[in-house]
Parts: C-alpha cells; structure tokens; sequence
C-alpha cells in the first residue's frame, strides 16, 4: 500500500479539498442508512424470498 | 426503457432507434501481448492480446483477462509493436533452417527473448534470452546457443527492455487464485443432490 | 468482548457485500471489455472477502452467512452509506473504488497484528487482492485524472461529491476503545489518519 | 460461450484465387495443419472467417445480458458468485474472440459498431426475455451445453487464432456447464414453486433453443467448400443431434417433459426426430426482430457511449491500434 492517494492525486490535475471542511456522512454504522438501501436489498433478496422454504 | 432487468431500467434514457457513427479516428487503443508462467519452473506461453492506453495498463487489465483461473505465478506484457516475427513455415521445415547462423560482430548489443512455435494453432513458448545487435541478429543467435530440439514454425523476438516483467513484490497478486474455487467446475457436483432426487421421487 | 468484535466484523463484512454487489452491477456495462472483465474480479472478491467475515461471525454465534446476508433489513445492515449510493456514471464508481480500498487495504493491514486470529489471518490471505485493489484504483485514477478535459472534470466533480461520503467510512463505534485495548483493531480514529495521511501526504 | 446459427447467406465464389497458393492452402488443411494470420488465405475464406468468429463474438457480450438480468438476484453466495464469474466470463470470451478475429483484418471497433448498428448478427437465442431465475438457470446449463457441442467441433477448425480462443473458452466453460446443471438440480429436486418455474421456462425456451443450431440442413445454405476449409465443421442437423443426444435423457431424468410430443430419437437411424422448427421465426429473430433484440442493442450502444469519455482519456497518439499478432 505503498502508493498514497496523495502521491496520486499529486499526479493528476485533480484538486484536493481540506479534509477539515468535509461534513463526514455518518449514520451507516449504527443502522441508519439513505432511501437506496433498502431497494437494494428488496432486489438482492427476490429469489430468495420468492419461496422461503426453498433450498437455491 | 421497461426491461426485465433492473440494471437497465436504472440506465439513463437510451434511444432505442439511433444508430453509432463511425468515429474518426477510431477509439481504439494500442494492442499488447500477453505472456503467462503458469508453474515455478515451467516457461512462459503467449495466451492471448489485449487493448489498453499503456504498459502498465496493459499489465493490470492482463491479470483478470488472462489469469483468472488455473495457475499463475507470473506474467508480463509487450506492446504488439515490439514483437519481431519471423516467417512461418509448415510440414516437416524448421523456419530455423531458413536463418543463417553469422556471428554478431554489431556495437550496441542488447538483450532479447526469443519464443518458439512449435505447433501450428498452438501457442509461442518463451525458450531464453540471447544478446545481439539487431531482431534478426538476435534470431541468427539463438540458432546457434539455443538450438530447438524439434522443427520449430515460426519465431518471436523481443527486445528485453520492452518488457514490463510482475516485479518481486507483486508476486502475491496470484496468492488466492487457487482457492477461487467458485470459478471452476469442481465446486458444482450436483450428483448427491440428484440421487437423494431420484431415490425420493421413484 | 464479543459484541464488540461482532460490531466491528459486521461493519467490514456489510461495506464489502454491498459494494461487491453494486460494483457487479457493471458487468456487461463497462467501458471497454478489459476494464468490464476486470472491474467484475474486484467486486467478486469483495463478495468472497464479506463471505469470509460472515462465516467468522457464524463462528462467533450469528446465523449461516445466506441468512444473514440476504434476509436482514436495511436498518440491520452496519455498511457506510458511502457504498450503497447507486453507480451513476463511471467516473462515481471509479473514485469511490479509489477512495475506498486505500481506505480497505489500510484496515486490513492494521488488522494483520490483530489479537482476534481469524481476522489476522484473513488480512494475511487476502493481501495480494487488495493490492491488485489498489494498483488498479491509482492506475485509472492517474491515467484519467490527466487524460482529456472531460475525464479530469469528471473525476473533480466525483471526487468533490464523495469525500463527505468517504469520511463515513471512519464513524466511530461505540466500542472504540474496547477494540483497541484489546489490540483487535486499531480503531477508526488512527485509520481516519493514515488514509488522510495518505491523502494529504 | 455461443456459437450455432451462423448463417452464411449465398455463399458465392470470390474473383479468382492465385491456383498455386490455393493448392499450397488446401493441402496444409489436408494435413491437419492450422492457418496462421501471415499465410496466404482465399479471399472467401477470410471473409466467412471473420463473420463466423464475428457472430460468435457478438453472441457472448450479448448473451452476457439476459443472463445478466439475475446478476443482482442471484439467491445466496454459491449462485451470486458463481453468476458474477460467468456472465464475466461471456466478457472476457467476447474480448478474446474480438482479437481472433481482429487478426484477419477488422478492428475490435468496427465490429462492435456493426453490432449496434444491426449490420452483423448474433446466435438468435439472447433475444428472448428471462422472465425468472429459471429462465437463467436453462441458458447457463442448456444453452451453454449446445454452444460446446459448437465450439468442441470449431475447435477442431482450421484457423489458428481461432481455435486457440476456442481451446481457452472451451475450458473455461466447462464450469459454467456444471454450474447450470447444478442449478436446475435443485430446482428439479426443490419445493412444487420451483420445479413449476423450471417446467415453465422449459417450455418458453425449447422453441429457441431448437432454432440455435441453425436451419435444418434441407433448408440451409450448404457449402461444400467451408467444409472442405474446416469452416464449417458439422451441418446444423448434426450439431442439433448432437446435443439432442446428451441433454433430452438429462432432462427428461429430472422429471421435466420437453414440450414437443413428437420429440423421440429414431433407434435405427440414430436421428431425432421433432416437430420441425418455425423457420420463419428464426429469419425474423435473427434478423432484429425477436422480442428483445431491439433492448439489447440499445443497452450495447450505452455502455459504448458511457464509456466513450473513459477510452478517449485512455487513447494517446503513441500507443497506436495494432492487429494482434496471434
């Protein structure tokens, strides 16, 4: 892990805004999530709960 | 678009009448070649070629291109451009008998790898490295201190330092390819499920 | 101890399964078939990586990881909300890969000395993935962070719009500093600084 | 993964090939000896080459879409990753088929434009929707058996690149084989709702799955030169018996009826006899008008075109297009 995103970015013309001013999107840890989960998860588990009893 | 495939239904809007115009110059990217040692020991093989912007991309987009499966414990890439081709020759002709052996009295000598095909329809085998001042000089070379031991088709040489070899450190790459098992047909044996099946519904 | 070493496996095995499951939902779409194949390889080892943690957590008494994985709701699910963001277009999912496996790659590092074998063990295992992880994410990162005006631009505006997310990586749990105590984990506290590290150098 | 159904319209002789080569050509098939890119080859057999491997190609990236369809819904781990390395595999069998063919003259680029464009075709079968997991389990174990039996028999062709992409494919794919039979075992051995979900998507898919190899060889094309030339490996009607033989004892041992009740293997003649195909509808679905060729052409074009910012970034004037070399 020897290549720094710094040593990265550095290379390109991206610029790197102060981390101190980022507003950390916290929330996910403790169960609390965004309105795209939840879908996510209706759509992973389709099969899967089209018949419970049913070994895939 | 009303699919049945919620990937696509996610798509942005995508026309479904218009067609793709031919764009010049085309987008297409440089072409490299791909070498792969399978086992410690056993010589590296030509698998295949692949498109990318760079070398190192070349290197990186190799990996899962050509070594997702089976063994590997290295590979190396080269740009298509890079490779200098020999004639190819058929039936019981070695393309070897085809090149004068003359000793190499050129200046700068470089080193080269030489590949061998030995069977039409099969693939390139990496046989060593000679030095030499030129591509053909570096073929002239590897007739006399790498002489085949069968008829040999067609020949590759490259320039050594064309190459962008798996560094030391990045041998580890491979370290799991064994175990990805899911990819392999082993870890699908249906039998037992079948007889336990059959036996019930007899 | 084990809650909080359930809490910390689950949190790592969560951000894997559902960025494993978002990234899949390129292949097929991808830009260009190398880059298709290959974006395919990571997210099917980020869902073998969160099938490892799962079985660890049915070893620690949590159900098979098929229950666990695919019949929990939204709300039981400890993944930063950074990973379920939809794809967008390729520059999105190109930056978090980046942003997020320097992230990965530096957890499972730290976890390498962790007192918990089993997460040592799989840090060690799963080394040579997250490398390739990461020399792909700083390959096309370079590569397009200086290519044509429109990949830079593109890249700038992702990037902008992810680090608020990235961030979330690094929440602290509430067993912080159990964790650290008992040299299971680090904690996120120094993570957050080396990735930053890293970012800042 | 795909092949069969190449269809090889009005195959008429190009303008006069040079005797002495020809002779040369023909008698290293004869031989059993592989073409190589820098022979010399017919102008016919370069161009029925490049539209074969042309076909097959397109038929893997967008056979990697119905599939793909259940990438997101694959019920537990074994099936998610399983599909995730299959429909990935389809991918890398496109890109490695796009080189064969690049190496007889047509760039990767030009190929994938004729797709979108409805100029080149692709094996009629991925125009079908997969309405259930079913539907996915018969392509990933019954579909893909019917292209080994093509591909087993293309590998044995003439033309080097080829057959080394086909060698390659041929073992990749025998996990994909083993992977579907796997899963509609346990559809077979599973709960009423999912053997009446196989028993469904049976029914839906056989028609197509008929269609696949190709039209019956009174109808087709036949051409006597290709197979001379080992283009042409095997008629229609072979490659579908072929398959018939292996997979309908396979099928009918799980307890699922094919639905054609005339389907019954001849024991004298060793043939299969059925209900003979609608022809009419493989034509209009090979031609673009099946009930999703127009979806997956569209979804092709957009993942050129999202993509097309990220291959410009990558283009630079150094790194020039070059043909493969093998």
């Amino acid at each position: 892990m020897d290549k720094k995103v710094e040593e990265i970015i550095k290379q390109t013309q991206l610029q790197l805004t102060d981390l101190k001013l980022q507003k950390p999107v916290f929330g996910g840890r403790s169960g609390k999530h965004s309105e795209h989960l939840q879908p996510l998860l209706d759509e992973m588990s389709e099969v899967f709960r089209s018949d419970p009893s049913a070994e895939w | 678009m009303k699919s049945l495939d919620p990937r696509v239904n996610r798509l942005p809007e995508i026309d479904i009448e218009n067609s793709v115009s031919r764009k010049d110059p085309l987008d297409q990217l440089g072409t490299y070649e791909v070498f792969v040692q399978p086992k410690e020991g056993k010589p590296f093989q030509h698998e295949g070629a692949l498109h990318a912007s760079d070398r190192e991309m070349a290197f990186v987009l190799a990996k899962e291109s050509f070594t997702r499966r089976f063994q590997c414990i290295s590979l190396f890439v080269v740009r298509t451009t890079n490779v200098f081709v020999s004639d190819t020759t058929e039936d019981s002709e070695s393309v070897y008998d085809r090149i004068k052996g003359d000793v190499d009295k050129g200046g700068n000598q470089q080193s080269y790898e030489i590949f061998n095909l030995y069977k039409r329809g099969k693939q390139h085998v990496h046989i060593g490295s000679v030095s030499a001042s030129s591509p053909e000089l570096a073929m002239a070379a590897a007739k006399n201190k790498l002489p085949p031991s069968k008829t040999v088709y067609n020949i590759w040489t490259v320039k050594t330092s064309d190459i962008r070899f798996t560094q030391p450190d990045e041998m580890d790459l491979w370290n799991t390819l064994p175990d990805k098992k899911f990819r392999d047909a082993s870890d699908y044996k249906g039998g037992d499920k079948l007889k336990e099946f059959l036996e019930r519904s007899k | 101890m084990s809650d909080a070493l359930k809490e910390l496996i689950y949190k790592i095995a969560d951000d894997q399964f559902i960025l494993g499951h978002r990234n899949s939902e390129w292949t097929g779409f991808g830009p260009m078939l190398e880059e298709d194949i290959a974006f395919s390889s990571m997210a099917q080892d980020k869902i073998g990586h969160s099938f490892a943690l799962y079985t660890m957590l049915r070893e620690l008494g949590e159900q098979d990881p098929d229950t666990v994985a695919f019949t929990r709701n939204a709300n039981q699910f400890h993944n930063c909300i950074f990973v379920e963001l939809p794809n967008g277009e390729y520059d999105f999912s190109l930056v978090r890969h980046f942003l997020f496996d320097t992230a990965e790659a530096l957890r499972f590092e730290m976890l390498l000395n962790s007192s918990y074998e089993p997460l040592a063990l799989l840090a060690k295992k799963i080394r040579g993935e997250l490398r390739y992880h990461t020399i792909h994410a700083n390959t096309f990162l370079k590569k397009l962070g200086s290519g044509t005006e429109e990949s830079i631009s593109r890249l700038q505006k992702s990037l902008d719009y992810s680090l608020p997310y990235a961030m979330g990586m690094f929440e602290p749990s509430p067993y912080e500093s159990e964790l650290i105590s008992e040299g299971i984990f680090g904690g996120e506290e120094k993570l957050r600084e080396q990735w930053t590290k890293k970012l800042r150098k | 993964m795909y092949g069969g159904g190449t269809t090889f319209e009005g195959i008429k002789a190009e303008k006069k090939d040079d005797p002495v080569k020809l002779a040369e050509f023909e008698a290293r098939i004869e031989r059993g000896e592989k073409i190589e890119p820098t022979d010399w080859m017919p102008a016919l057999y370069r161009k029925q080459l490049i539209r074969m491997i042309e076909q097959h190609a397109h038929s893997e990236i967008i056979g990697a879409l119905p599939e793909g369809t259940w990438i997101t819904r694959a019920p537990g781990f074994k099936r998610k990753m399983a599909l995730m390395a299959k429909v990935q595999d389809e991918v890398g069998h496109a890109q490695l088929l796009y080189s064969a063919a690049e190496t007889l003259g047509k760039s990767r680029e030009e190929m994938i434009d004729d797709l979108i464009n409805g100029k080149s075709k692709y094996s009629n079968i991925f125009n079908y929707p997969t309405f259930t997991w079913a539907d996915c389990c018969f392509i990933s174990w019954l579909v893909d058996a019917g292209a080994i039996v093509n591909q087993l028999a293309n590998a044995k062709g003439s033309y080097g690149p080829y057959c080394r992409a086909l060698d390659r494919i041929c073992a990749e794919e025998s996990f994909h084989l083993k992977y579907g039979h796997h899963c509609v075992i346990y559809l077979a051995a599973g709960t009423e709702i999912q053997r009446q979900m196989f028993q469904d998507a049976l029914n839906r898919w056989w028609p197509p799955m008929m269609h696949f190899f190709g039209p019956s060889d009174k109808i087709s094309v036949h051409s006597d030169t290709l197979m001379k030339w080992k283009v042409k490996m095997g008629s229609n009607d072979d490659m579908r018996n072929q398959f018939l033989d292996m997979y309908v004892p396979k099928i009918r041992e799980l307890g699922f009826v094919i639905p054609d009740p005339k389907l019954n293997k001849n024991e004298e003649t060793g043939r299969w006899e059925y209900t003979e195909p609608d022809w009419e509808e493989f034509k209009r679905v090979i031609n673009g008008d099946g009930p999703c060729n127009k979806e997956r052409l569209a979804v092709r074009r957009t993942a050129e075109e999202r993509g097309r910012w990220v291959r410009e970034a990558l283009r630079s004037p150094k790194t020039v297009y070059q043909m493969p070399l093998a």
